[in-house]
């Protein structure tokens, strides 16, 4: 391919209260190329990108942009209050005669536009009010939609599942045929090695590898990012869960009839301790508002939930004390308190056992916090950075400590891996996996097939808000799962 | 609307009912106060109701804007106060001099007022707090410490704009309604509009989305500091001089009127026409108020605050 | 301009009075004639009545009303002058054929003022002058005249210093034409005596701003020896705050101020205060008769000054009861 | 990091330290009389009340509320007092102190429980709480006798006066309350994001109602020192735009609107800014108007300085 240059970065450093974000970075990205961007948590990715776009100003270095960028941001950035059609069209309204909003035309192209997405909501209706992964499909229209040069992507697909990813990746397709340079971040290596052409690889704000992707092997890849010897990947494998482990014991957490209209309908699960239970789904097919109502933070209609045999009151404070806790999805929002530091966000559920007469003990702390951010590879300069300026991955492990802490014997887990790098998945999921075989009943929602194939024992398989079959034992493979999914786009296809 | 989705479902007709709780309240109040105050509809009674809210309405649709984009305006009391006194040193030279003098002078603190919000990151609630006092002091300092009033000239044309009638409804209350539609047309159907929303209802995403939210609320704030600037300009013209302890306080009624109307303080979502039914529930009350007569004057107030509360906890409730 | 004759006698009930400028009568204004006795008559109060002043201001209209059998309505305009000509407009609609109007300020009751004539119904304004046109816009007005109490206070400051001293001054609410007006008597009063003003600050008509900004001034000038508060609750507010300071009000520190509340009249019957000038407020008597010498077709005067007593060390005890 | 970038960091932390002293510099230096032990301690008596109530808004700021109706319920508190001094000055603090408890767990259960924007909760109470402490006090201001409760806000300790003790130690008591108790973590996390803190399980609705119910009754403590300090009880004015005083001082002290960090030294601070800048006006005899634009400057400045860039 010529080389044609529509974005050069060179010697860009950034720096952040003395964290170095980028240092010395050079990155070039070519006309029509998909360049895939990698990296561990904190390695720099999303401030590089903030740097080609403008948002942070490097303290050195040179950058060159020809063409108009669009840009996917790692975290949904939207505006959940506006209405999906004003979100899609935001800065480019369809104007009237008098040069006044078409308000009539924007709904109808969004409508339409939205439907080659696989969106079918209502275009009028506020943006908040859709599940996360459609607001990222509505967050990629719009960036593709944008007339752009460059679409740059920070883990498009960290909120979606299979059917959306093959959506996203066929866009991607497009664009490529268009003409138009892509900057692709993702965790998920068979993405990469799917649409991508080139690869620079960050580590530590460096630039450390920069070439074509076909040619370098997988785990040379990996290696690369987390600047250990091949020989030292291959001890651990990819994927960290091990053999399945099945208890005997009574269900710890019954949850029956979990009814709230219009999302969910009469949903049941029964976990044992020691347990891991997978919810699998589309997009929207209510999987959170699942977890959600066993935590007692959606509001029902009809539903018991019991721990341990004892009813629970539908609140989040009762069924946190019974026992319960969630890793939410969208941690932005309803995760991390970004004003409070590490240590501080790490203990807040804890906090009531961690002090006397209300009181907090300051070494009891510090114990528990270190021993997380040690044991779960959290990248931070001190347990005292806010933090709101971690990288997004390193957000999601921290939220993940904060669970930990609260020794819980029922853990939900919403996307628990989404957003982080390969390095930490693995570790991730070897937590849960070790969590598990310590006697906690656990809740899996993930988007990566592969994900729930190999963490969990058992599948509850959820279509429009109800339970749409259970999967166990040799059931679990992906033919399965997929056909229990596939019945819906049968279903579909009958009532049409 | 050729939405595929858009159906009017019963559960959007209660929306449509939640969204207008304002309105729906404002129409029994009138109803209520009608049966039994039988003055309270005569015309010269509607015609002073309209009038009155006039003032407010114009200062309150600046405020509209700005609270939509998250922010707050305590400076608009001042700035009205200020721009009466204005208008009223202005008349001497004329009716442009009185008319425009308000609002630049407004004009130009409401824009320092966006900058410091914009530019340096501080809290609208503080700024304008700030601006508050200043354009009280400034007020001072031009009329001798308050111990000169500014007369407008009786026969000039700028008392005309404030005293000037339509088939005896004041041209102020014209000059408000045309000032809300527009409003509400450059709210809803214009891109600065909706970066007003878009500003309000997620700063950071609307940066990233390339919305000039700094722009937006610089020009948010100086619409709101001109506005006020005008409210005064048009009362000086009502009261033929520029009253200076006229203000005091205002601000909070011109908040209380948008947040009765729906718009939500921490920004991202509300209505012109919200605001403007707000307005008319606060003037209707205050008007009952009198239409009762005996009341103590000290429970006026008590009367006054009970009623908010029922309004905003009603709307509340209708919004669950 | 207006003067006023100092009755010596008790203050307040009879109201005596003093009277300028051309006249205005029935024949004049062309409005119609309207008994007082039965007739709904309309009093726009200004303020809360949160003070004694508007207590015993509200209070003189509404026993004179009983007295007289008139059907009184009342408003009260809670501070806000657009609310006072909404009040004066609700006034009229609800059928007052009179009215007495408390004026929150000077200037800006135009409007109040047209409706009221577009009705033919006569208008008294009592207790602060406006600036509109008397006997059109107006029939007449009722009150003191504060310049004139400045200067009264002035005298009585003058009388308990013996003409040198330094003095600060409390000052009313900014932008208020009382303040401005009280200052003003004042400030000619001490002119041309070694009484020299060393400081003047607001303290906004208000007991606890007088004794914090007191509390201020006798700390970094510890050598005042006098002090004018524009209204007694801030001579009240003074009298604390020197008294914390160690010195001894009344004496070392003269203290006058305007008004005429018990509790001030009260501290200079027990020494620790020189001297108060009152402020009327009784106007129920005096609008009342004015109401019905137009009504008989009687030429009434532009201006009626009312009667301002005041109390000093050597008669305040007796007259105690007249302070309200 | 560069010394600039330091420097800059420094003094948006101390900034409004730095004011404190540069104000005391310049006073003196160029204010008569100001170094002396009887202006300090009538600076320390006057910041007190506003300190107490500053405080209380501290707490509520950092739960990304604003209380609006502190000076009506410094005004319930004085009109409360004289009703039940008959039956000694203990009760008649008790009675003030629970109403002032009652208005701010209200204002506390508006926002928690019923879901209203602090801002107008409490905005209500402005507007209704004064008429109804005028209705309790038939619109008249009273003076008070009793020594005991008088004592209150004239009497001293070893020199220092009770109102100062009094302050101080609820600033010490509430900066405890922050930085060591689950509830003070608690309180900032739901200032910080209220949905997380709500999934994290925290008793967001108690604490909400807690901090409400705190500010309500520190409100009622400086409504009845300032009370026993007029030697009366003036429902009309005490406590009049006493909101915006104590959100100033608190802002001015670095604590900033949007919620989620209290800082109770700089609150402190920023109370005796704010007296420091008033007493410098008035002790130099200027002109109302000048004085309310210099404030303003001022208020500006030391916002400034310590506001968070971005
Ligand atoms: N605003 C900020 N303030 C302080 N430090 C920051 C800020 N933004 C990023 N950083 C730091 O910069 C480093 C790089 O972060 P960045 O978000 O670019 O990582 P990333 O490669 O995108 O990681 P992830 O895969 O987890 O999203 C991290 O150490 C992070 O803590
Ligand atoms: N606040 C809300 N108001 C209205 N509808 C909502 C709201 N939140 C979610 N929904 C709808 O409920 C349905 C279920 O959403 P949910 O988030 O549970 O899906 P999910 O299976 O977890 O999907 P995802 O993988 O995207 O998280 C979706 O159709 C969504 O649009
Ligand atoms: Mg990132
Ligand atoms: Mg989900």
């Amino acid at each position: 391919m010529p080389t044609d240059p529509v974005i050069e970065v060179a010697g860009v450093t950034k720096t952040f209260a003395g964290v170095r974000a980028l240092d010395d970075v050079d990155f070039t990205l070519n006309r029509g190329e998909i360049h895939a961007l990698v990296g561990e948590n904190g390695a720099g990715k999303s401030t590089l990108i903030k740097v080609l776009t403008g948002i942070h100003t490097p303290d050195a270095g040179r950058i060159t942009r020809k063409g108009h960028i669009s840009t996917i941001y790692q975290e949904v950035n939207l505006v959940p209050l506006m209405s999906v059609a004003a979100n899609l069209f935001l800065g480019r309204e369809p104007r009237n005669r008098l040069g006044l909003i078409d308000r009539a035309r924007r709904s109808a192209d969004a409508a339409e536009l939205l439907t080659g997405y696989g969106i079918t909501a209502d275009v009028s209706s506020p943006l908040g009010t859709l599940a996360v992964g459609e607001q990222q499909m509505v967050a990629l229209a719009r960036a593709v939609e944008a007339d752009a040069d460059v679409v740059i992507m920070d883990e498009p697909t960290s909120s979606l599942e299979p059917r959306e990813v093959e959506t996203l990746l066929e866009v991607v397709r497009k664009l490529h045929e268009a003409g138009i340079a892509i900057i692709y971040v993702s965790h998920r290596m068979d993405e990469l090695y799917r649409i991508c052409d080139t690869v620079t690889v960050l580590r530590d704000g460096r630039s450390v590898h920069s070439g074509p992707l076909k040619e370098l092997p997988r785990i040379e890849l990996v290696s690369l990012m987390l600047g250990r010897s091949v020989n030292e990947i291959q001890k651990h494998g990819t994927t960290a869960f091990g053999e399945d482990h099945y208890a005997g014991r009574e269900p710890v957490l019954e949850a029956t009839g979990l009814t709230s209209k219009p999302r969910i309908n009469a949903v049941n699960v029964a976990i044992r301790p020691g347990e891991v239970v997978g919810l699998a789904g589309l997009l929207g097919s209510g999987r959170t508002e699942t977890a959600k109502a066993i935590i007692g933070a959606l509001p029902l209609d009809d539903g018991t939930v019991l721990v341990a045999g004892k009813p629970v009151p539908h609140n989040v404070k009762a069924a946190t004390k019974a026992g319960i806790s969630m890793l939410a999805e969208d941690r932005k929002t309803e995760g991390i308190i970004p004003n409070l530091s590490v240590r501080e966000n790490i203990v807040l559920a804890a906090l009531p056992r961690l002090s006397r007469f209300g009181v907090i003990s300051r070494a009891r702390q510090d114990r528990i916090v270190d021993t997380f951010i040690t044991r779960l590879r959290i990248k931070v300069s001190s347990p005292e950075q806010k933090v709101a300026e971690l990288s997004g991955g390193n957000q999601q492990k921290v939220l993940l400590a904060r669970w930990l802490c609260t020794e819980p014997k029922i853990l939900l887990l919403d996307e628990p891996t989404r957003g982080i790098d390969v390095g930490a998945k693995a570790e991730v999921q070897a937590l849960i996996d070790e969590l598990a075989r310590e006697g906690l009943a656990v809740l899996l929602i993930s988007s990566e097939l592969d994900e729930l194939l190999d963490g969990a024992d058992r599948l509850i398989v959820l279509r429009d808000g109800a339970v749409a079959g259970e999967l166990e034992g040799a059931q679990l493979t992906r033919e399965h799962v997929l056909g229990a999914i596939a019945a819906e786009v049968m279903d579909d296809a009958d009532s049409n | 609307m050729t939405t595929p989705m858009t159906t009017l479902t019963a559960a959007t007709r209660t929306k449509v009912l939640q969204r207008q709780g304002a309105a729906v309240a404002l129409v029994l109040m009138v109803a209520v106060s009608w049966l039994v105050f039988p003055r309270f509809g005569s015309l010269d009674n509607l015609r002073d109701l309209a009038l009155q809210g006039s003032f407010l309405a114009v200062i309150a649709l600046g405020m509209t804007f700005v609270i939509i984009t998250g922010g707050i305006d305590l400076s608009v009391g001042s700035l009205y106060a200020l721009g009466g006194v204005l208008a009223a040193w202005g008349s001497q030279y004329g009716f442009l001099v009185a008319l425009a003098l308000p609002l630049l002078v407004c004009g130009l603190i409401g824009l320092i007022n966006g900058l410091l919000i914009a530019r340096t990151n501080m809290a609208p609630f503080i700024v304008t707090l700030a601006s508050l006092l200043f354009a009280r002091g400034l007020l001072l300092a031009i009329t001798d410490e308050g111990a000169n009033t500014y007369q407008i000239p009786p026969d000039s044309a700028f008392v005309e704009l404030g005293r000037g009638t339509v088939f005896g409804f004041g041209y102020p209350i014209f000059i408000a309604a045309v000032l809300c539609v527009l409003g509400g047309m450059i709210l809803n159907r214009t891109s600065f509009g909706q970066n007003v929303f878009a500003a309000g209802g997620a700063e950071q995403s609307a940066i990233l989305m390339g919305v000039p939210v700094a722009k937006t609320k610089i020009l948010v704030y100086t619409m709101s500091g001109t506005l006020a600037g005008l409210a005064g300009a048009l009362t000086a013209a009502y009261l033929q001089s520029g009253v200076t302890v006229i203000g005091v306080g205002t601000e909070l009624d011109a908040i209380s009127v948008v947040v009765i109307g729906g718009t939500l303080l921490t920004g991202g979502m509300g209505t012109v026409l919200g605001t403007v039914i707000g307005v008319g529930l606060i003037k209707v009350i205050q008007n009952v108020i009198n239409q009762i007569g005996t009341l103590d004057s000290n429970y006026q107030s008590v009367v006054s605050g009970v009623f908010l509360l029922v309004v905003v906890v009603l709307q509340r409730i209708l919004r669950r | 301009s207006p003067q006023t004759t100092n009755s010596g006698g008790p203050a307040a009930s009879a109201a005596q009075q003093q009277t300028s400028g051309p006249g205005c009568s029935r024949a004049k204004t062309g409005y119609p004639q309207v008994d007082v006795k039965g007739a709904t008559v309309g009093f726009s109060q200004s303020e809360k009545e949160a003070n004694p002043f508007r207590v015993a201001e509200t209070q003189s209209i509404k026993d004179e009303a009983a007295k007289r059998g008139v059907n009184l309505l009342v408003t009260n305009a809670q501070s806000d002058l657009n609310k006072q000509i909404s009040d004066i407009k609700s006034l009229l609609d609800r059928g007052a054929k009179l009215l007495i109007v408390a004026p929150l300020n000077s200037d800006g009751l135009q409007p109040a003022f047209d409706a009221a004539k577009a009705k033919q119904v006569p208008v008294i304004t009592i207790d602060r002058k406006v600036t509109s046109q008397p006997c059109t816009d107006y029939l007449t007005f009722i009150g003191s005249d504060f310049v004139e109490q400045g200067k009264r206070a002035a005298q009585q400051m003058v009388k308990a210093t013996g003409g040198s001293g330094k003095v600060a001054i409390l000052l009313g609410a900014s932008g208020n034409n009382v303040t401005v007006d009280r200052t003003k008597g004042f400030k000619d009063g001490i002119a041309g005596t070694g009484l020299t003003v060393v400081a003047e600050q607001t303290g906004e008509f208000d007991r606890s701003k007088g004794q914090a900004v007191m509390e201020q001034l006798i700390q970094s000038n510890p050598d005042i020896t006098a002090v004018y508060a524009e209204n007694d609750e801030m001579g009240v507010g003074a009298v604390t705050a020197l008294k914390a300071a160690g010195k001894s009000p009344g004496k070392d520190v003269k203290i006058v101020s305007v008004d005429g509340t018990r509790n001030a009249v009260q501290l200079v019957a027990d020494g620790s205060y020189t001297a108060v000038i009152e402020s009327n407020p009784r106007f129920g008597p005096l609008a009342f008769d004015t109401l019905e010498k137009f009504g008989k077709g009687d030429e009434i005067p532009q201006n009626i000054v009312i009667s301002d007593d005041e109390y000093d060390t050597t008669n305040a005890a007796q007259k105690l009861s007249n302070a309200y | 990091m560069t010394l600039t970038a330091t420097r800059t960091r420094w003094l948006q932390d101390n900034g409004v330290y730095v004011a404190v002293v540069a104000l005391l510099l310049f006073n003196a230096l160029f204010t008569a009389n100001f170094l002396t032990l009887g202006n300090f301690t009538t600076q320390l008596v006057q910041a007190a009340p506003v300190l107490i109530v500053a405080l209380g808004m501290a707490l509520v700021i950092g739960t990304e509320g604003v209380d609006l109706s502190v000076g009506a319920v410094m005004a319930l508190a004085a009109a409360i007092i004289p009703l039940y001094l008959g039956a000694g000055p203990l009760v008649a603090i008790t009675m003030a102190l629970v109403v002032g408890l009652a208005a701010g767990a209200f204002n506390g259960f508006l926002v928690a429980e019923v879901g209203i924007q602090p801002i107008v909760a409490t905005l209500a109470l402005l507007v209704g709480g004064r008429g109804l402490a005028l209705v309790i006090a038939e619109g008249q201001l009273v003076q008070l006798h009793d020594p005991a409760f008088l004592a209150l806000g004239t009497g001293d300790v070893l020199g220092i006066p009770i109102s100062v003790l009094i302050a101080v130690l609820l600033a010490v008591v509430v900066a405890g309350l922050t930085n060591r108790t689950t509830f003070g973590r608690q309180l900032v996390a739901i200032g910080g994001n209220r949905k997380a803190a709500t999934l994290a399980g925290l008793p967001v609705n108690r604490v909400l109602v807690g901090v409400y119910a705190i500010c309500g009754v520190l409100a009622a403590v400086a409504g009845v020192l300032a009370t026993s300090r007029l030697a009366a009880s003036d429902p009309a004015d005490m406590g009049l735009l006493m909101e915006l005083s104590a959100i100033t001082a608190v802002v001015v002290g670095g604590t900033p609107l949007t919620g989620g960090k209290v800082r109770v030294l700089g609150t402190v601070m920023g109370v005796v800014l704010m007296q420091l800048v008033r007493a410098t006006l008035i002790k130099h005899n200027l002109p109302d108007s000048i004085a309310q634009m210099i404030q303003a400057a001022i208020i500006i400045a030391a916002v400034y300085v310590a506001r968070e860039r971005r």
